[in-house]
């Protein structure tokens, strides 16, 4: 048997948990496995050439079971995703090799059952990106599922309870699923997928409603769309600082995935387009672009009340999803690759930010913002890590992120949906807001003084958080870069691919270089820099040299208050919406626990010759009558 | 069923009218002894039935008295069921007379509802968790854990 | 070679008689009679495994040719179960050593005869004898406990069962008044002509509530989890592990061969989504491990019954597969709770004193939960297809309900396995953990062995399962495998 | 109100039942099997009592199954009354008629039962009958003498011995190459008190295995009356 290069990824990956399982243990293990990562990384880029030309690459296992058949294939999209997978697994590994792990260590934490859920959720999304037909698909689905509760539920503790609830919902998303593909079967005979697609075609508009909303509702779990969102953002931010980092960058892409391959390339965005909302004007596309968009406002301002930096991160994972699905779902050239591009460049820039945000835990030992403050004279390094990664949030240039949101809002307006776009804009407003109270927070304003003499992060840390700065940088320098493996994962699924260059994309309506643009930016900061050294005006000060309503500071007086940012802001838009999403789960809980009650109670009390004299009566009078 | 009573309607009414009343007896009963008597009846109404599906008119006992010429003669399997049917049902009884004994040394009643009770409360109490259904917490923490309201700004309550 | 099959039988009963005896000259052989008995039990079944069986056998008992006396009737499902009767009598082997080890030894002999019974013959009748048998072993074997609340619930059990006893035997009455005979290949026959009426779907009914107490039917089942919370944690395995398959192979072979009516499916249809929703739901607020495993067993069987009500056989793989999984998942998550009953609160911390039971239970749960490359999820798999491709909506009802059902369930199973690998409360911190170890240990890490290993094999025990549905289904190949003739003489 | 409901449902399935039942052909059974029996007993078995050829014949193994449910039954309720042996003897012996009866009617009965066991196969009656005279037989003194005690040892060593002579005549039958319980040693005298090959013995066996199994129940069941 010849092991295809396919085999050689999963094997190796495999072979990453193995070593990962049996040495995880050593203080060399984390090195080791970071190795092994590297390795895994190799192997895939000997795959590149999915990600230029296309094609796919088979694994040579294929199974059979109970009429099923099972298979294993990478294509461009496969291979795209694969990368952000890898890629942030390797970062997030060696971040967390050495200073951290020993921290780690200290602090009770379990470093080999770390190493090991780290290396079982790289193995099992590199078996889900890998399924060659609905079955392979599901059942990849769910091993990302539980070996990421595994992930999460590690810490103990608050991180246990979120994996609880995540479980839960992860469940009750793959029970949609699942449910949605009995459905498929028996439509269409088997899962495969040309089978399903032409099952697609003859399917009524009731049917392909019933399998959009499990599919899309089943995914869409996974990916943190409203109204299933709550799980996310304490389930991700209490997972220890690297395994957020991988978690945040790839891990709830995976329900993209699998609607770009379910809801896109199998059933077809026209198909969807079709599908009407009966007694509205919006069809199910619509609905998907407004799930989309409410996705990316709520968690977004959601994130704004946040007083820890990794929930606040982590809510902002949940509303940056929403631009992936938006662009996707509006499916234009410029759309769809804005949607697959920026999951690339979140990927980075949310990596970077959790690394950042962890590497200040690991010196302060907190990430709550009404405690930090002033970080930037002690940590410049990772002050600028920081400062790149929510420029590339935020969607500003010269960053990444400002490609693919561009990207995005351009598609909007080419299609003729100004309020989508309205509402995709007063989304990155409070994008930027959120960011703004995270770096003020942190870095800004006075230091603390039990603060004052913390060093810089380790290098073992830096060192992959400038590595993800320096992505930022480039893919926001050279977008053409990363847009090419999008346009063959476009191409894979389907839908149209833009005309890229190598600094951004062209186009009749509007075309964008970011080598020219960053090329003005530089200019101006040149120039600004060149006015104000030369101007010499500023003098370098200590910051408590300084006074303030004629008195003199001293350390231990807070002259800066960083709490209740946006108050006034808060007050305005809380009222609308607070916890409204709570309530129903909370009532749906409740709802369990009555009905869990009841049943109890059948039980309990039974009287069970009345049980049986009762069934037998009406079962016998059923036969009689 | 305005047709006269027939014998065969009197022998099926006897025989569910002892099912019927052995039902209702075990359903009603608040006493158990009470109750394996009447179970007692319903396996006889059993039984009745399971001998008259064997019954012919004019037969004689399934027993061969002269070689010759064998006359008409019931249907002897169901008498073997039925052999079998009254032995199993004397074996069960014995024995839930057994545990009545027993139960009702432990107890000193044999009140259906109160040994219940009894019964519920020992179990709840050789196992270590509270007994009351209805007022309790559920077990554990819940799948979808309320959020404590010192926390509940920090991990996000709102959407 | 076949013929021998009998002695999984014959043998059981013949040691059950003679234990009280030997326990009286020789403690030793009595202790090891038992076991032994077992052992050679497996030896043979496997034995006639392995040389080549592949064509249903019958056997008659005392060389009366069916239907006339009574056969055996053996294909591979019935193969598998009577196999899994003395593997499984084995394995809860009730091992203690103390004054009234001959006769619970005895019980459990005669349990392991009796359920041998119940996977093979092929006669109406005597399969109620062996049912009843069953019934009273396990009366004394649950009793046997001697406390106070065992004897309470027994005895609830005792008339709930001899109710459904009463049920059963009017049924059967019912069938020999129509057909005048009770060999099951004899009724298949004569089935269609005799018994596609409302009187034959009245004595299935009545059958059905009657063993359908065994089989832990909703809603007879409440005696479910009395008994299983004051009984021993190795009966109860039994119990539900097995049991209640064989009560359900029993209902599943009537209702294939005989009562091909739709009505008949859709009680079993609803009867198995109420279940499933009762027990699933009582479950996921129990508070000790036994009574929670009780209330999921009952779900579990909602949801075999809920494969078995499709129509012309079409679940019949999903129903083998459900069964055999829920039989070694619940077999093995008894085994674990027989070291970990009580309240679940009290197990926090378990996990660093006994790893390899907390990582079982994790394995049995994930399994039952149907986590993909696991054998629990082909075996859902298989009935959501089935499912999803029957029109009836009361079908997709009951998909709807096995999925979201499987939701609850995930919620309970893994609540206990987050307390399971939680750390000790405070105010506990001083009490001794519970530990699982010992023979139970051992046992359910013999069950979660099998699972994994069927996990590695699923291709080939996929092919396996269809093959046996397909012999099971195959209803001209029982009969013309006893061939039942009557050769005159009839009126 | 819910004995009420109890009360209509009862009633409710009792009619529908009969309106079930009332379908039946009452006094015509079909008698397939059964007219084929008693075609082919009188060869097959060499009993006359055809209800005995099907009983320890054709159902043989039904039979050893309610012997083994009796069995689990004595087994089950020695597990629960045995665990602590309360003395009856607090109480009264019967009167001197009773007593002299009891001693009288002892071996008359015992003939009897085991009359009517050996006659199994060829007048109505046998093993479970004539057990059942049998237990009577040695419950009768008890009755009369609460305080005496039957011999538990000697009752199970025949409970036990009689229950496995029953299997081990049906294992012989495999020995010799038969099916299992086969009735062997069939010969050709219909009618006689020696004839029907095993089952006579067959029927010993039953006759003796209920006999001390009702027994011993019974015993167990007097014998711990008294509460603590």
């Amino acid at each position: 048997m010849i092991l295809t290069l396919l085999d050689e990824l999963l094997l190796f990956s495999g072979a990453t948990l193995l070593v990962a399982l049996f040495i995880g243990r050593g203080l060399a293990a984390g090195w080791m496995v970071t190795i092994l990562y590297a390795g895994q990384l190799l192997v895939l880029l000997k795959m590149a050439v999915l990600g230029y030309e296309g094609g796919s690459i088979a694994s040579s296992l294929s199974l059979e079971v109970m009429g099923q058949a099972m298979s294993w294939r990478f294509d461009a999209l496969s291979w795209f995703f694969a990368l952000i997978t890898i890629g942030s697994a390797l970062l997030s590994s060696w971040f967390s090799c050495g200073a951290w792990e020993r921290s780690y260590i200290r602090q009770g934490g379990n470093i080999w059952l770390f190493h090991t859920a780290m290396a079982l959720n790289v193995f099992t999304m590199l078996i889900l990106l890998a399924s060659g037909d609905l079955l392979s698909l599901f059942i990849g689905w769910e091993l990302v599922s539980w070996a990421g509760f595994l992930l999460m539920a590690l810490a103990g503790g608050v991180a246990t309870k979120a994996a609880m609830r995540y479980i839960t919902y992860a469940l009750a998303g793959g029970m949609a699923v699942f449910g949605g593909l009995a459905l498929i079967h028996t439509a269409s005979g088997s899962l495969q997928l040309d089978a399903v697609v032409s099952a697609v075609e003859q399917m009524g508009s009731g049917k392909l409603w019933l399998l959009v909303i499990l599919f899309g509702g089943g995914f869409g779990v996974k990916m943190g769309l409203m109204p299933f969102h709550l799980w996310q953002a304490p389930a991700y931010a209490e997972t220890p600082g690297p395994g957020s980092a991988f978690l945040g960058a790839i891990s709830s892409r995976m329900g993209l995935f699998a609607i770009l391959l379910v809801l896109v390339k199998l059933f077809g965005i026209v198909n969807i387009d079709s599908l009407k909302v009966p007694f509205t004007l919006i069809d199910a596309r619509d609905l998907l672009a407004w799930i989309a968009v409410f996705t990316i406002i709520l968690p977004t301002f959601t994130a704004m009340k946040q007083n820890d930096a990794r929930h606040l991160l982590a809510w902002h994972g949940i509303g940056q999803g929403g631009y992936m699905l938006l662009g996707i779902v509006v499916a234009d050239a410029m759309g769809g690759a804005g949607g697959l591009l920026h999951v690339f460049n979140h990927a980075t820039y949310q990596a970077a930010l959790f690394m950042a945000v962890t590497a200040v835990i690991y010196r302060t030992g907190t990430s709550d913002l009404n405690k930090l403050g002033g970080l930037v004279v002690r940590m410049p390094l990772s002050f600028m890590v920081l400062l790149i990664g929510i420029i590339g949030l935020a969607g500003l240039p010269p960053m990444n992120g400002f490609v693919s949101k561009w990207l995005v809002y351009r598609s909007l307006l080419n299609q003729g949906m100004p309020l989508l776009f309205l509402a995709a804009v007063i989304g990155t407003l409070g994008t930027i807001l959120s960011v703004y109270k995270l770096i003020h927070n942190i870095f800004l304003g006075q230091l603390r003084v039990e603060h004052e003499h913390v060093n810089e992060a380790p290098w073992s840390m830096m060192i992959p958080m400038l590595l993800l700065s320096a992505i930022i940088f480039i893919t926001g320098l050279m977008p053409g870069i990363p847009l090419e493996w999008v346009a063959s994962a476009l191409r894979t699924v389907g839908l149209p691919v833009p005309d890229y260059t190598l600094g951004g994309v062209e186009s009749a309506s509007g075309s964008l270089d970011m080598i020219w643009v960053i090329g003005v930016l530089f200019a101006g900061f040149g120039i600004g820099a060149v006015v104000f050294y030369s101007a010499g005006r500023s003098k370098r000060v200590h910051q408590l040299d300084n006074y303030a309503g004629g008195h003199f500071l001293s350390a231990d007086v807070r002259y800066q208050y960083s709490d209740n940012f946006y108050a006034g802001l808060m007050h305005l838009i809380g009222g609308w919406y607070r916890g409204s999403f709570l309530w129903l789960e909370r009532g749906i809980t409740s709802l369990v626990e009555f009905l869990s009650l009841g049943m109890q109670g059948l039980y309990r009390r039974a009287n069970a010759e009345f049980y049986l004299l009762t069934t037998a009566l009406f079962v016998i009078a059923w036969v009689v009558i | 069923m305005t047709s006269a009573v027939t014998p065969e309607l009197i022998l099926y009414i006897t025989a569910i009218g002892l099912i019927t009343i052995g039902l209702a007896g075990v359903v009603m009963s608040s006493h158990l002894f009470r109750m394996v008597l009447a179970l007692v009846i319903a396996e006889a109404g059993a039984n009745l039935m399971l001998v008259l599906a064997g019954y012919r008119w004019d037969a004689v006992a399934p027993i061969l008295t002269s070689l010759a010429e064998p006359a008409a003669m019931v249907d002897p399997v169901p008498q073997a069921l039925v052999l079998t049917a009254i032995v199993i049902g004397v074996g069960i009884q014995a024995l839930a007379v057994s545990i009545l004994i027993r139960i009702h040394q432990r107890y000193a009643t044999l009140d259906r509802r109160e040994a219940a009770e009894r019964m519920d409360a020992e179990i709840a109490a050789t196992l270590g968790v509270p007994r009351d259904i209805s007022q309790e917490e559920p077990l554990g923490e819940r799948p979808l854990p309320p959020l404590p309201a010192d926390r509940a700004n920090m991990r996000g309550d709102s959407p | 070679m076949s013929t021998n099959l009998v002695l999984t039988i014959a043998l059981p009963l013949l040691g059950a008689f003679l234990l009280p005896v030997l326990m009286r000259s020789s403690v030793a052989i009595a202790l090891w009679s038992g076991p032994a008995i077992l052992i050679y039990g497996c030896w043979i079944l496997a034995e006639l495994w392995l040389s080549g069986f592949t064509q249903p056998v019958s056997i008659a008992i005392g060389g009366f040719a069916p239907p006339l006396g009574i056969n055996l009737y053996v294909d591979s499902l019935a193969l598998l179960f009577a196999f899994a009767v003395q593997l499984l009598g084995l394995i809860f082997w009730p091992f203690t050593l103390d004054r009234e080890s001959a006769r619970r030894q005895s019980l459990m002999l005669l349990l392991v005869a009796a359920s041998s019974g119940l996977a093979l013959s092929g006669d109406l009748f005597n399969l109620y004898v062996f049912y009843e048998l069953a019934a009273v072993a396990t009366f004394g074997l649950a009793s046997a406990s001697g406390s106070s609340a065992a004897y309470v619930a027994t005895l609830r059990y005792l008339i709930l069962s001899g109710i459904g006893s009463v049920l059963t035997l009017f049924g059967i009455a019912l069938i020999y008044s129509q057909t005048g005979t009770l060999n099951l290949a004899h009724l298949a026959q004569l089935a269609p002509q005799q018994l596609n009426n409302g009187l034959g779907l009245a004595a299935f009914l009545t059958i059905l509530i009657g063993i359908g107490v065994k089989a832990e039917l909703f809603p007879v089942n409440t005696w479910v989890p009395e008994i299983y919370a004051t009984a021993s944690t190795r009966l109860s395995a039994f119990l539900a592990g097995l049991l209640s398959k064989l009560a359900l192979l029993i209902i599943l072979r009537l209702l294939l061969l005989i009562f091909h009516q739709p009505e008949a499916a859709q009680v079993i249809l609803i009867l198995g989504i109420l279940g499933v929703i009762s027990g699933e739901l009582a479950a996921w607020r129990a508070k000790e491990m036994k009574r929670m495993l009780a209330f999921s067993s009952i779900g579990q069987l909602g949801m075999i019954f809920i494969a078995m009500s499709l129509p012309d056989g079409k679940g019949m793989v999903a129903v083998i597969a459900l069964a055999l999984h829920h039989l070694v998942v619940k077999s093995g998550l008894f085994m674990l709770a027989e070291d970990w009953g009580g309240a679940i609160q009290r197990l926090r911390g378990s996990a660093k004193a006994s790893p390899l039971g907390a990582a079982l239970f994790v394995l049995f749960s994930l399994s039952l939960v149907g986590m993909p490359p696991l054998p629990g999820f082909w075996a859902k798999f298989v009935l959501i297809t089935e499912l999803a491709g029957q029109v009836e909506p009361l079908y997709l009802l009951g998909l709807a309900v096995f999925l979201l059902a499987t939701v609850v369930e995930a919620s309970y199973l893994f609540r206990v396995a987050a307390i399971l690998y939680g750390n000790p409360a405070e105010e506990t911190l001083g009490e001794e953990i519970p530990k699982s170890q010992g023979l139970a240990l051992l046992s359910a890490s013999l069950f979660g062995a099998g699972l994994v290993a069927t996990a590695l094999l699923i291709a080939p025990v996929g092919e396996s399962l269809q093959a046996i549905a397909a012999q099971a289904l195959d209803i001209d190949l029982y009969i013309g495998t006893v061939s039942p003739v009557i050769s005159g003489g009839s009126q | 109100m819910a004995n009420l409901t109890g009360l209509l449902f009862a009633g409710g399935l009792g009619f529908m039942l009969l309106s079930i039942a009332s379908g039946l052909d009452f006094g015509a059974p079909p008698m397939l099997v059964g007219s084929e029996i008693q075609a082919q007993a009188p060869q097959q078995t060499g009993a006359v009592n055809i209800v005995t050829s099907v009983v320890l014949g054709y159902r043989a193994i039904d039979t050893l199954g309610e012997l083994s449910i009796l069995f689990a039954a004595a087994v089950s309720a020695g597990l629960v009354l045995g665990r602590r042996h309360t003395t009856a003897g607090t109480q009264s012996r019967g009167g001197f008629i009773l007593q002299c009866g009891g001693s009288l009617l002892f071996p008359l009965m015992m003939t009897i039962g085991f009359y009517i066991i050996f006659h199994g196969h060829l007048t109505p009656g046998g093993g479970f009958q004539g057990g059942v005279i049998l237990a009577a037989a040695f419950f009768l003194p008890l009755l009369a003498r609460p305080g005496a005690k039957l011999h538990h040892q000697s009752l199970s060593l025949i409970e036990g011995f009689a229950g496995a002579s029953f299997i081990l005549i049906g294992l012989l039958a495999m020995l010799e190459g038969k099916a299992f319980l086969q009735p062997m040693l069939i010969q050709d005298t219909l009618g006689q008190l020696i004839s029907a090959g095993t089952l006579p013995l067959l029927y010993l066996a039953v006759g003796l295995k209920v006999g001390a199994e009702l027994a011993s129940l019974l015993s167990r069941l007097i014998q711990t009356e008294a509460p603590q």
